[in-house]
């Protein structure tokens, strides 16, 4: 590759990837404002805690624990690689692939989930959503990551009962999955938004 | 007639030209939402010292940065206003007038952002950062 | 200009028609008119619910300028006159404003861009059924007396369940909450459908200007309506259920819910303007036969406009204390966002000048359009200065300044929009003196109620208070406000027996009575069904005046462009318009209902705090969905199985 | 004692001022009456002080601006209304790229960055602190009515605040409930009352006179009465004022005003009003100790003289509905004396 070729009239003008459908950009575009109402929500967090100006979090919370959380880490981020992997298994028509890789993250998204109610178990003794406003911030935004979570497991463990059924998806016919991953991954990625701001954050 | 670009050239070329487009307007985006949250939350805890460096200094960063990456933005958007108006032989028509209408609305956008972070630039020489 | 539409274009035969008519077309039944996903129907109920939401708070209008007509009046209470004005924002900006333009949307982008509907139809009706649900779940409210009353903007801690107990807020945030679903699904159906349902040949530099700000509209409301949501989502939360989002007495913060609020807020008058301009452009060029000057140039400020507008809220907020620095960025952004709109102005005006104008009621609009426009925009820098904001904000004067902007740059837009479409949509003419009446009825009402505003925003008078003394003099400019407030009502009463006029008695119209030149005049009036026989081939930014893109849909027809064997449309690329592939397209169901149902259930059951009632409805909704996309059962063969 | 200029709330713009405004008013589209009319009007162009004047200044450069772009604007849809619809203009098909750029960019941009220095220099200086000699007055909203106090005094008083002529005077505030704003258009912009936060703002007044001041954010029921009264005046009667302050209220003098206070302060009234020096001293309502010199009953609602005060103890229900003070069950025997007391404190 050139320079010259790189900014030449016919590079400079190229098309956007051929044939994406509007399934694909329908989802992009609902990931966009979720990934917006998250930025919001982050920002929020960030605005009380600076404006705030004491020690944080306040009235003599502790800091968040990190072990839990790094766990639901370990289990939340590579649950999207069977994804990825089952969705390149259904281009091929590999049907079992899609069914082992769905399973997968359907058990990988449970475990985090579970974690997450451990964790809130023991969260609870100590502060609740009503205590202060780092009490509501923290349940807010782990809960409704929680939520999209849930989400995303409704949607992963709606496509295995699909294509369990059989008569669903194929190396033609694989959009939903397509779009049920974008979902997920986005899931996964706001995760690691949330370790930063709630967990690492106070430690800075 | 011209050789083809390869995929990479090609990918290369639609970041560039993407730069051109959006450029300015993230590179805005970034220095207000930087100089504004700098601003008011260092201030509403009392300080106007970020660390060892001085406030002022940390939002001047936020301007000249965003400023010269606009003025990147800028050039790229005036290489494809080049490319497009002598296009060479035998390139398909559609995608260069496209890229012609996308280069004039990058070159005036990224001269728009670029006056509105100078004009801010220009209030912190004038204003002390913790005034009300 | 065109007048093949009407007949049979030769491209296609009397089969293709046939074939099209029994795919697309719905019989009359009750069962097709409540499960339609046809974007025309489904435009023109938002235009109708829309009109009605917009009655309803004209009249809030007329109830409050009454009792401001003397001062100390005691026609309304303190309490009635502060729902009143709070639904009456709300209803204007929520429930009118952005439908009615949402409603010209969808019945417009699919025949300008030359497709055979939205991208989503199902999500389509969806997206109208939960307005309608939403804005009659805030309007129920009122006759409760328990309409939202803590302003359209329900600052905290006013609006905290300690200073406005009751269910006043919750209705205003969950009916925003629930209202915000449909805004977004309409906005993700526009977005994709103008990126990927484009007529062969449509690209970027083609699209019409109408397409560009509906687009712009869409990815506005993509980024800024997260921002109201989640700070209606806080306020609930602290209302119901003791969190302290805003409570400064633990850890959190009023002025939280102002930036949440105003990063949506200001999008938000843009949200409302953007579309409207949009409209202008498109019938500009009907009206003074040439094209728009500097079409690239109007791209630009459409776009820039769009993206500006998110970095300006803290102008709402020039009032609260914060550092002057901060409101300096603020203020240059402020400031500066008035030259993509001066540019704008001025290539209409230059349109005006080279070309050769026609004065008829559409045009007529639009000239009132500059004027009243051109004025708030005056009034809109003013505000960019935070010193003189710090004086005028909160006073009469804001009061006028958006009044002119949003009647003189959005309502006047939509009137020009609804004569001049009137005929498309419904087939008929309107009626030419009636529409001059109303329009010098409603330019005169409008500004002799708005304008005097500015004077006694200046002389003082604050704004949202429900009386005042006669002492400081304001009484006299109060009385002319009302007076023309009068007038303004009877002005748009006109329009509307005027629309109904045309609907009833006016003469039927042909596919193109203006000569105008897009592509939505190029077919019948009104549309059929499937919109076009042949889907058109565009070679130029105004199709119906170019020879080769006319001829695409008569002699130049082609059989890959008819698709009449399935209910289908093409796809196209997104930035060239190069052609993709043939889409098949969904057919009428009730499931959009269905789901808009249980959403109203879940919203009044949080309302009414029947918890278990919500869970139930929140699973229907899931169940629903879930059935929705259940994909069909193909054979392995179509779809490629590996044993 | 001044109190004559404290009650004319009307304040009449010198000749000087009156001239700069006609001609706009005439351009204000024969709104040459509205000078006149409405001279009562606490009309921020009608400025006493340095803020205010700054800020009226910057709106004549804007309005002027603004007339004469809408004056380009309205000749070039002359042209096109009146001009080019004449029988034969044919229509021309060009791109007059240069008159949009330079009509519709280049003239405003001058124009704007323009205006926008100007209005730096202004946000500045409406910025400068009055120093730390100035006297501070701490002002407190409520819902509906304003408290003030002296810093660095006991005593309190409500909906009028008195200042010194010439001199800055630091206002500092604070919300009790939910958000007020401060506003006096003759004197000073507005600033808002944050509830948690401290803001601060300072008036400066060139002439004596009343100012009219009204709460500028929507703060529920009663927004709608919720003023106040800045007096300007001699330096000697501001200290006076602050004197005065700090005293005990004035001992009923006759029967019927010593009738009173017992009614006062034995009935139910003391629980939330306090009267400097007397046993009551609830702090829910208005401080009264002064409240026989003050302008107005109710922030504003009403003028204040025996009638209304009756009514409003009575039930000011039915005068600023929706206000936190219950109907009163006083004795119709005991109101003449409660409103002899209440009177005679000044």
């Amino acid at each position: 590759m050139s320079v010259r070729a790189a900014t030449g009239t016919e590079a400079l003008t190229t098309e956007l990837p051929v044939g994406r459908s509007t399934g694909w950009w329908g989802m992009v575009m609902f990931v966009v404002t979720e990934a917006t109402l998250f930025a919001c929500l982050l920002g929020s967090y960030f605005y009380l805690r600076f404006q705030y100006g004491g020690p944080w979090p306040p009235d003599g919370i502790s800091k968040p624990k990190l072990l839990v959380p790094l766990v639901m880490t370990a289990v939340l981020l590579p649950s999207s690689l069977p994804v990825v992997w089952a969705e390149r298994g259904i281009r091929q028509g590999q049907r079992w692939r899609l069914r082992a890789g769905l399973a997968a993250t359907l058990v990988l998204g449970v475990t985090f989930l579970a974690l997450q109610a451990s964790e809130y178990a023991e969260k609870l003794r100590e502060f609740t959503m009503t205590t202060d406003a780092y009490g509501s911030l923290f349940y807010l935004i782990t809960g409704f990551h929680g939520l999209h979570v849930l989400v995303g497991l409704t949607m992963i463990g709606w496509l295995l009962a699909a294509s369990l059924r059989g008569g669903s998806f194929g190396a033609h016919r694989h959009e939903r999955v397509r779009n049920a991953a974008i979902y997920w991954h986005f899931v996964d990625l706001v995760w690691a938004a949330i370790l930063f701001t709630v967990y690492l954050s106070p430690r800075l | 007639m011209s050789t083809h670009p390869g995929p990479r050239a090609r990918l290369t070329g639609g970041l560039l030209f993407w730069y051109a487009v959006l450029g300015g307007a993230i590179a805005w985006a970034v220095h207000l939402l930087a100089v504004w949250g700098v601003d008011e939350l260092t201030c509403a805890g009392g300080r106007e010292r970020i660390g060892a460096l001085p406030l002022r200094a940390v939002i001047g960063a936020a301007v000249v940065l965003p400023a010269l990456a606009t003025v990147g933005a800028l050039l790229a958007a005036a290489l494809v206003w080049r490319r497009t108006s002598h296009p060479p032989e035998g390139v398909d028509e559609r995608p260069v007038g496209r890229g012609r209408m996308a280069a004039v609305v990058a070159i005036w956008s990224n001269l728009l952002f670029l006056t509105i972070i100078v004009l801010g630039g220009i209030a912190l020489l004038v204003l002390p950062p913790c005034l009300r | 200009m065109s007048t093949t539409a009407a007949a049979p274009a030769p491209g296609a035969s009397r089969e293709d028609l046939a074939a099209l008519e029994e795919r697309w077309g719905e019989r009359p039944s009750l069962r097709s008119w409540f499960g339609t996903v046809d974007h025309k129907r489904i435009g023109r109920r938002y235009l109708v619910t829309a009109g009605f939401f917009f009655i309803l708070a004209g009249l809030s209008a007329l109830a409050m300028r009454t009792q401001l007509a003397r001062p100390e009046s005691r026609l309304l209470s303190p309490q009635e006159y502060n729902q009143l004005f709070t639904m009456h924002g709300t209803a204007m900006i929520f429930l009118f404003a952005t439908p009615m333009l949402f409603g010209f949307g969808n019945f417009l982008v699919p025949l300008m861009i030359g497709s055979r509907d939205m991208a989503f139809p199902k999500l389509n009706a969806l997206g109208y059924w939960v307005f309608l649900f939403a804005g009659l779940f805030m309007w129920a409210s009122l006759p409760f007396g328990a309409a939202p009353n803590g302003g359209w903007f329900a600052y905290v801690p006013l609006t905290e369940r300690t200073n406005t107990p009751g269910l006043h807020m919750d209705v205003y945030s969950l009916g925003l909450l629930f209202l915000g679903i449909a805004t977004t699904a309409g906005s993700i159906n526009f977005i994709v459908t103008a990126l990927k349902l484009r007529a062969p040949g449509m690209s970027l530099n083609r699209v019409p200007l109408f397409v560009w700000a509906i687009v712009a509209t869409a990815f506005m409301v993509i980024f800024a309506l997260p921002a109201l949501n989640l700070d209606n989502a806080m306020l609930f939360l602290d209302r119901r259920f003791g969190t302290h989002f805003f409570d400064p007495g633990a850890a959190g913060n009023v002025l939280l819910w102002q930036h949440l609020f105003w990063i949506f807020g200001h999008p938000d008058v843009y949200i409302i303007v953007m579309p409207a301009l949009g409209i202008v452009s498109a019938v500009l060029p009907a009206f003074t036969r040439r094209g728009v000057v500097g079409y690239p140039l109007i791209v630009f400020a459409i776009v820039a406009i769009s993206i500006i507008s998110f970095g300006v809220w803290v102008h709402h907020m020039f009032a609260t204390g914060l550092p002057r620095l901060s409101y300096s960025f603020f203020s240059a952004a402020s400031t500066i966002i008035t030259i993509p709109s001066g540019i704008q102005i001025f290539a209409w005006l230059a349109t005006m000048a080279l070309g050769r104008v026609v004065l008829k009621v559409p045009m007529l609009f639009l000239i009132g359009f500059v004027v009243t426009f051109v004025l708030g925009g005056f009034t809109g820098t003013m505000f960019a200065l935070t010193a003189f904001d710090q004086q005028v904000t909160d006073s009469y004067f804001v009061v006028a300044h958006f009044h002119y902007v949003l009647i003189g740059g959005a309502v006047f837009p939509m009137l020009a929009g609804i004569y001049y479409w009137l005929p498309k949509i419904t087939g008929r003419m309107y009626h030419e003196g009636l529409g001059r009446w109303a329009f010098w009825l409603v330019f005169a009402g409008m500004h002799v109620t708005f304008f005097p505003m500015h004077l006694y925003g200046l002389f003082g008078m604050p704004r949202r208070v429900y009386t005042y003394r006669s002492e400081p003099g304001w009484d006299g400019w109060n009385l002319v406000s009302t007076a023309g407030s009068y007038l303004l009502a009877i002005g748009l009463l006109l329009v509307l027996i005027g629309v109904l006029h045309a609907i009833r008695r006016g003469r039927p119209a042909p596919p193109d009575p203006w000569g105008a030149d897009s592509l939505e005049w190029s077919t019948d009036s009104p549309p059929k069904p499937y919109n076009f026989p042949v889907l058109p081939r565009v070679h130029s930014l105004h199709p119906t005046w170019d020879e080769a893109s006319r001829e695409s849909m008569g002699a130049g027809a082609t059989r890959d462009r008819i698709l009449a064997d399935g209910r289908r449309t093409l796809l196209t690329s997104e930035l060239d318009g190069s052609r993709e592939r043939v889409v098949e397209m969904p057919e009428a169901s009730l499931q959009p209902l269905v789901l808009a149902l249980a959403m109203l259930v879940f919203f009044t059951a949080m309302l009414v705090a029947w918890y278990p009632v919500a869970a139930v409805a929140a699973v229907a909704v899931a169940a629903t969905i879930a059935v929705w996309l259940w994909p069909p059962r193909r054979p392995e063969r179509e779809l490629g199985v590996q044993p | 004692m001044p109190v004559d200029t404290r009650r004319d709330v009307r304040t009449r713009s010198g000749p000087g001022r009156r001239r700069r405004q006609v001609l706009p008013a005439v351009v204000l589209g024969g709104a040459l009456a509205l000078t006149g009319c409405s001279s009562g009007a606490p009309s921020a162009l009608d400025p006493a002080g340095s803020g205010a004047g700054r800020v009226a200044n910057l709106w004549w450069l804007l309005f002027w601006l603004s007339m004469a772009v809408f004056a380009e604007v309205m000749a070039v849809l002359a042209w096109a209304l009146l001009v080019r619809r004449r029988p034969g203009t044919r229509v021309r098909h060009g791109q007059p790229l240069r008159f949009v750029t330079v009509a519709g960019a280049g003239i405003p941009l001058v124009i704007l960055v323009t205006v926008y220095a100007v209005g730096l220099r202004d946000l500045a200086a409406l910025g400068d602190d009055p120093g730390p000699r100035a006297p501070t007055i701490e002002v407190t909203g409520h819902k509906w009515w304003w408290e003030v106090r002296v810093q660095g005094v006991d005593g309190a008083t409500a909906n009028e605040l008195h200042i010194p002529v010439g001199e800055k005077v630091r206002v500092r505030l604070r919300a009790a409930d939910v958000l007020h704003s401060f506003w006096v258009p003759q004197l000073m912009p507005k600033t808002d009352l944050i509830a948690g936060e401290v803001r601060e703002t300072w008036l400066h007044a060139d002439r004596a006179g009343s100012y009219r001041g009204q709460c500028a954010e929507y703060c529920g029921t009663q927004h709608a009465h919720m003023a106040f009264l800045v007096v300007a005046e001699p330096r000697k009667d501001f200290d006076a004022w602050v004197a005065r302050l700090a005293a005990p209220a004035p001992a009923p003098r006759t029967d019927a005003q010593r009738r009173g206070q017992e009614a006062f302060v034995q009935g139910t009234c003391a629980g939330c009003h306090a009267i400097r020096g007397t046993g009551a001293g609830g702090r829910i309502g208005p401080d009264l100790s002064d409240v026989g010199s003050r302008w107005s009953i109710g922030a504003g609602a009403v003028p204040n003289d025996g009638g209304h005060l009756g009514g409003w103890i009575a039930n000011s229900q039915t005068v600023k509905p929706g206000n936190y003070m219950p109907p009163q069950p006083v004795d119709a025997g005991r109101l003449p004396d409660l409103i002899a007391y209440l009177q005679s404190l000044k």
